[in-house]
């Protein structure tokens, strides 16, 4: 198992580019699922090399920094990146790209301003994860009344997507007139999340829904929701749309989430890079990956799909 | 005599009472939900997990050991039932046996490893929280499984006691730890071996057996423990109790668990677990910004061991 | 003469516990002072009272000031100003730190440095002056302290002390670990150091050497001064009544319990400097082994133990097979027993209560059904061998670790009279017990050698050895060089025996 | 004379050297990239922040204390560097000077706390693990604060020799600290007081003051362990260095530092540092799947120290 291609003897390995797929939070199933995608779509193509590496725990930036340093040093001939932060992985990017690596981004966008500033060009492949949030959000609001009560469980303080999110659900409850009640950090984690939520849905009864953003988050409110006897009536919406909470979705658990295509970020992310490794005067854009509303109805839409 | 026992219990337990009462009345004062009955169940239902960690813990640290392992294999158990129960079928009963052997095993393993060669125990469980992480890992191919209501039991609240059966597992696991440690002669074994081993094993008794033992008793109480989210969840999460460990040295320390072996109570254990719970949950209550909460935190568990320790002292200089 | 120190009604308390109840004192310049006192009777506080380890609680000290004839009252608040004020103290239990080498813990509180640096070459040779001193030439500055032998520690640890200069010189118990050639040597040096006019406090449970030593004696009672009396004007039974407070009665005649049934076979043991090893004991013989400070005693009790694993030979008890033991637990499930020689390390639990202690070696056997520990029947046990060995206690719940020494020592042999036994080995049995006590102690080998036990003593202290045993085996430099039967034994011999392996050396080399 | 002194020092660092070249040998047939001088520039400008760390951890371990809270108090440095030069327009230098100062305070509370209260240490810290962290938190919003190249001089690589002088200053450290340890009268102290505190009482030498130093040591050196990343990133990151005082603590127990005090010695806490290095670093060249790797550093690490711990019983024997 696994893309163990470097360890083949395989004579042409020299002349197949190498791409290093750096991830965060590993723990996370979002990468998981993006690492498995990269992987298929290595075996099916076979016209480059994989390096899939991640950090344990999306707080540990400079160990992210450190393996980009490696992959540099181990040369690659393109990095795809999901910086686990907007503004810190920028020098050590600077020096691949110095070393002659193509870099593409994904997933988690770097600071544009940043960016200019030192007149770096790196495309980002990924989603509008405001814009995603909000979908979710306005789905959401359709479900609620004008006055209705809500609260949020925000995921990492320091992560840029997590911030876009916050913001996206809340541009959602503003424009349908909800209140925010609380929001607090449950750090994209499972249990933090129950332990979160259980504590505002005791402290503010009147809360109508509880936006997560991510659906980690959203199994940990759904527990908490079952914990307080408020599995029947408290609406609890996601994103990422990881298999777990598609059972949930179906259950009618949860009410929504955002897929951010997951599995095929990371795919876009490489193809963009291939394209640059083969003819360095490609255009630098940015490619905007779809983030689509996933509700009941979808799901079994798909199913039927499937089915067929 | 009982009011003289009762006066002893005040006192050994006081320190951490009166800590816990303190965190109690202010959380009372500035929030309007806290001081009810539902807090309690809600914080008695949250704790199993940390509760059954933290009490194999005090275990291990008498006998002047440590395991940091203890939050990776819980997460393997966890996994082990998930798998067992959503991809082969298998109904709870056996697959809570089949996680709670694999648990089991772990920390035979961490112990035998540690004990027969001398590996300190801090590296060895060190190295077994990755592999039980990467096994978990493997096991969930890192994604979160979801396993159904089937396992919801556990955590499920019991009509007329509100409190979920995993709660009433780590109780018992407290009271029985407890029993342990201070009237069987395995405890007395484990208390005399974390205060001098070589003294132990010069009064013609093998330490060996004894300390593997309670690394086993603790890894199948990470067993426990990973009955209790996995079920509250009703999935198998492959980042259960990331980090869960330094919780569990920590409500032993607050507890008056000595590290360097030879004192430990599980009453008290339970007690710095409550400190933490209350912490936690009264701090998300009043939804203090993240970072004032981690300041808080810090405070916090510093005054409640020094209340913890001027009792103490003060006891001393009473006899 | 005017006193040099002077210690009026000093009371100390532990808890609720009176230790010291107004005792007085006073040291003359070039006077060797014995403190004489049952164990528990509050020597130790004392001493660490004016040595400054300790705070009063009551009571003042003075000294004479140097210049004038007046006295300055003397309160130290701490070990260094006692120090300061000429103070030095060896105590009782060992105080090195076994990490370090030799030399640093020589020099532990003024190693040689410059900015911080330590002069390692300075520090090497000053060390060797110290111990050369004392004839421990065969100490490297540079050995782990940990890895010596109690008397080798306790000797530098003397060592230290006599080398830093002071006015009063408090010596509690040094000679408990110590052999006849450096008691000698440490004997010398006292006197020179009272010619010097240095005042000397000297505590020892072995009157005999209290006798040929001191100059006045000051007698304590629990916690209370008896009495202070010049050494010439008392004799040894003397000094034990008042110390005891009642007659203690006579030594005992000698009646050998000894059969012609074998207990216990050791042969050929080769372990460490242990070299070949045979002798046998037999049911109800008291069999003494007699040597050098680190001959090797400790290590042959230790091999034969299964402590150490012998590198050659075995150990037979009773008609069991020969084997070598690999564990402790073997031997004790054939039927042996050791009191060791380091309570501190390896005999005691010090944190823990006396109950835990004396109850330890048989909880499964005799304190608990099912697993579960019968503590009523533990806490009379404990009880029970607690008035048996007069253990100075608050009660046994009370921790080891603040037990004066030699109640230590009976709590660490209370352990494996409550576990029974069909041989015992005793490695120093009554280092720092005082004489009522080691009379029970003798007792109660006597009654176990009448029980039919088989028991091995080995003692630095050769008189114990003359008055206890049937037999006195004695080694040298690792080998068994002599065997001596009661009646055909002088003491002469037994050092004889005790150099020869020595001599043998030194002239080889 | 010489000659036994290099025996000795093979002897002596002969397991951890063994298990280093085996890890090398094998991730060097493993991968085509792996045995370069690049390789090992790129370790060296890597480890230095956890060399830092852990020599200072080897120091509070020797007195027989934990500190929890290094990471975090090396964010804290981190932090308080970037907000005095990106928002305040301070200089390198004096900045730098603040943050060491900030640090070496977070060292000194949560000594002074832990020594005069006498609170285990393990509770103190981790009490300033979250202050520490809620602070760095709170200065930063909880956001990574860009600094700009000013700071970027630090990791630099040295022309010429490649290295940079983060890694010197770590190297320094390493040599410093055990020059301290083993040559000193405060390194003596640090050993005794570890090793048999109350003897150290007894001879009249007051421990407070030395065990509270020691905490400030190691302070000082989290806060220049949080220069190099700070440096590298150019800006101060708020999660920086969590979890890496599980890495700092088990970089010198692979070392040989016993987590009960008394022994310790920083340049085996090197070697520790560059087993972990040299493994995270050949692991991520290769393609192995993440959740193998995990379990394959966990057997490594436990390889590693039982390699040494052979070692050492050999010598023992030898002796
Ligand atoms: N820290 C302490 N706490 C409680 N009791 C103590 C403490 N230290 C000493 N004691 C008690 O004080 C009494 C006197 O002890 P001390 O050590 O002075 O006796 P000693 O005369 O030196 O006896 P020995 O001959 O056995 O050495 C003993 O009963 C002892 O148990
Ligand atoms: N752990 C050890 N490591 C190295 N040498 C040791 C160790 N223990 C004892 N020795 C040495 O072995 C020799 C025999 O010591 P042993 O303790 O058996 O002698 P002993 O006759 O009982 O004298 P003592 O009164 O010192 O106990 C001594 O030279 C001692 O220094
Ligand atoms: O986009 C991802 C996922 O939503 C994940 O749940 C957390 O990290 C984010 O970056
Ligand atoms: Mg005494
Ligand atoms: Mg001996």
């Amino acid at each position: 198992k696994g893309s163990a291609t470097t360890d083949a003897p395989n004579s042409d390995s020299s002349t197949k580019p190498k791409v290093a797929l750096i991830m965060k939070s590993l723990a996370n199933e979002f990468f998981s699922t993006m690492a498995s995608g990269a992987e298929m779509h290595q075996q099916d193509s076979g016209e480059y090399e994989l390096v899939v590496n991640g950090i344990k725990d999306e707080r540990d930036v400079s160990r992210q920094v450190a393996l980009v340093q490696e992959m540099v040093a181990s040369n690659v001939d393109a990095i795809v990146i999901a910086p686990a932060e907007s503004q810190a992985l920028i020098p050590s990017l600077r020096r691949a790209i110095k070393a002659g690596i193509i870099v593409v981004n994904i997933d988690n966008k770097l600071d544009a301003e940043m960016l200019s500033k030192e007149g770096l060009q790196i495309p980002f492949v990924g989603p509008d994860n405001r814009a995603g949030a909000r979908a979710v959000g306005d789905y959401l609001a359709t479900q609620l009344a004008k006055s209705d009560s809500v609260a949020i469980l925000e995921g990492l303080q320091t992560s840029e997507n997590g911030r876009a999110r916050k913001a996206g659900f809340e541009d959602a409850m503003n424009a349908a007139g909800v209140t925010i009640v609380d929001s607090q950090s449950a750090e994209w984690e499972m249990s933090k999340a129950n332990e979160i939520a259980s504590s505002m849905l005791s402290e503010h009864t009147e809360i109508k829904a509880i936006l997560a953003a991510n659906d980690s988050m959203a199994l940990g409110a759904i527990a908490a929701a079952r914990s307080v006897g408020r599995s029947d009536d408290l609406l609890i919406v996601g994103f990422d749309n990881i298999a777990a909470v598609q059972t949930a979705i179906r259950d009618g658990k949860v009410l929504a989430t955002a897929d951010q295509h997951g599995d095929q970020l990371a795919v876009y992310g490489i193809e963009t890079a291939l394209k640059l490794i083969e003819d360095k005067t490609t255009a630098v854009v940015d490619v905007e990956t779809p983030v689509d509303l996933v509700i009941k109805e979808t799901l079994v839409a798909k199913e039927n799909l499937d089915a067929k | 005599m009982i009011t003289k026992q009762m006066k002893g219990t005040v006192l050994q337990y006081g320190g951490l009472l009166t800590a816990l009462a303190l965190l109690i009345l202010v959380f009372s004062l500035r929030t309007d939900s806290f001081f009810q009955i539902s807090t309690a169940k809600l914080i008695a239902n949250q704790i199993p997990e940390l509760t059954l960690l933290a009490v194999g813990m005090t275990l291990v640290l008498v006998i002047g050991q440590i395991d940091l392992s203890v939050g990776s294999v819980m997460a393997l158990a966890g996994a082990v039932l998930g798998v067992l129960m959503a991809k082969h079928d298998w109904s709870l009963g056996p697959a809570i046996l089949a996680s709670l052997a694999t648990a089991a095993t772990c920390g035979w393993a961490t112990g035998a490893i540690s004990i027969w060669f001398r590996i300190p125990s801090f590296i060895v469980s060190l190295g077994m929280l990755q592999i039980a992480r990467g096994a978990t890992r493997r096991l969930l191919e890192s994604k979160t499984l979801t396993i159904g209501s089937d396992v919801a039991v556990i955590s499920e609240p019991l009509a007329g006691i509100g409190l979920s059966p995993a709660f009433l597992i780590a109780i018992v696991a407290v009271f029985a730890v407890q029993f342990l440690i201070s009237s069987t002669v395995f405890g007395r074994y484990c208390v005399a071996i974390g205060t001098n081993a070589e003294a132990v094993r010069m009064s013609g008794i093998r330490t060996t057996p004894y300390a593997i033992a309670v690394f086993v008793i603790s890894g199948l109480l990470c067993g426990l423990a990973g009955l209790a989210p996995t079920s509250l969840m009703e999935a198998a999460d492959p980042g259960m109790g990331n980090g869960i460990e330094l919780s569990a040295i920590a409500a032993c320390v607050i507890g008056g668990t000595s590290l360097m072996g030879g004192r430990g109570n599980a009453i008290s254990t339970f007690l710095g677990v409550l400190v933490i719970a209350v912490l936690q949950t009264g701090l998300s209550r009043m939804s203090v910004e993240d970072a004032n909460k981690q300041i808080i935190t810090g405070v916090v568990i510093i005054i409640a061991v020094l209340i913890d320790t001027v009792r103490r002292n003060w006891e001393k200089s009473e006899a | 003469m005017k006193p040099l120190f002077t210690v009026t009604d000093i009371t100390k308390r532990f808890g609720s516990v009176t230790v010291l109840d107004g005792v007085s004192l006073n040291v003359r310049a070039g006077e060797i002072h014995a403190l004489l006192g049952a164990n528990g009777a509050g020597k130790s506080t004392l001493c660490k009272i004016i040595a400054g380890l300790l705070t009063r609680d009551g009571g003042a000290m003075s000294i004479a000031n140097e210049k004038s004839n007046a006295a300055d009252a003397y309160l130290p608040r701490d070990k260094q100003t006692a120090e300061r004020a000429g103070m030095q103290i060896v105590q009782q239990e060992l105080n090195q730190v076994s990490t370090l080498t030799v030399a640093e813990n020589i020099f532990l509180t003024r190693m040689p440095s410059v900015l911080g640096v330590i002069r390692k070459r300075q520090l090497a040779d000053r060390a060797r002056q110290i111990l050369d001193r004392f004839d421990l030439n065969d100490v490297a500055t540079d050995a782990i302290m940990g890895t010596l032998g109690v008397g080798r520690q306790q000797m530098i640890e003397i060592a230290t002390a006599l080398d830093r200069q002071c006015r009063l010189l408090i010596l509690d118990e040094p000679t408990a670990a110590l052999g006849v050639r450096e008691t000698e040597r440490l004997f010398e040096r006292l006197r020179a150091l009272r010619d010097q006019g240095i005042g000397i406090i000297y505590i020892s449970h072995r009157l005999d050497e209290v006798a040929e030593l001191s100059d006045r004696i000051t007698v304590l009672r629990d916690g209370k001064h008896v009495c202070t009396e010049e050494t010439s004007s008392l004799t040894t039974d003397d000094m034990v009544n008042l110390m005891a407070g009642k007659s203690t009665g006579q030594r005992h005649s000698f009646h050998s319990y000894a059969t012609g049934e074998t207990a216990m076979h050791v042969s050929g043991i080769t372990a460490g400097v242990v070299q070949d090893i045979s002798f046998s004991v037999r049911h109800g013989e008291r069999l003494g082994i007699a040597g050098l400070v680190g001959s090797g005693r400790t290590e042959l009790l230790r091999a034969v133990f299964g402590a150490d694993i012998a590198e050659q030979g075995t150990v037979q008890v009773g008609d069991r097979l020969a084997t070598r033991f690999s564990h402790p637990r073997q031997a004790v499930t054939a039927g042996l027993a050791m009191v060791t020689e380091d309570r501190k390390q390896n005999g005691l639990l010090l944190r823990q209560p006396i109950r835990f202690n004396t109850s330890i070696g048989s909880l499964g056997k005799r304190f608990a059904s099912l697993g579960v520990i019968r503590k009523q029947r533990e806490r009379q046990a404990a009880e029970a061998m607690a008035r048996k060995l007069e253990t100075k206690c608050n009660n046994i719940d009370q921790l080891v670790a603040t037990l004066s020494g030699g109640n230590q020592q009976k709590v660490a042999i209370s352990k494996w009279l409550v576990r029974d036994a069909e041989v015992f080995l005793f490695d120093e049995p009554t280092r720092g017990i005082d004489v009522a006590a080691r009379r029970q102690i003798y007792r109660l080998i006597e009654s176990l050698a009448q029980a039919g036990k088989a028991i091995v003593i080995v003692s630095s202290d050769l008189d114990e050895l003359l008055e206890t045993c049937d037999r006195i085996g004695v080694i040298s430099a690792g080998k068994w060089i002599a065997d001596f039967q009661r009646g055909c034994w002088s003491s002469d011999q037994i050092m004889q025996a005790a150099f020869a392996g020595y001599r043998r050396a030194e002239a080889i080399a």
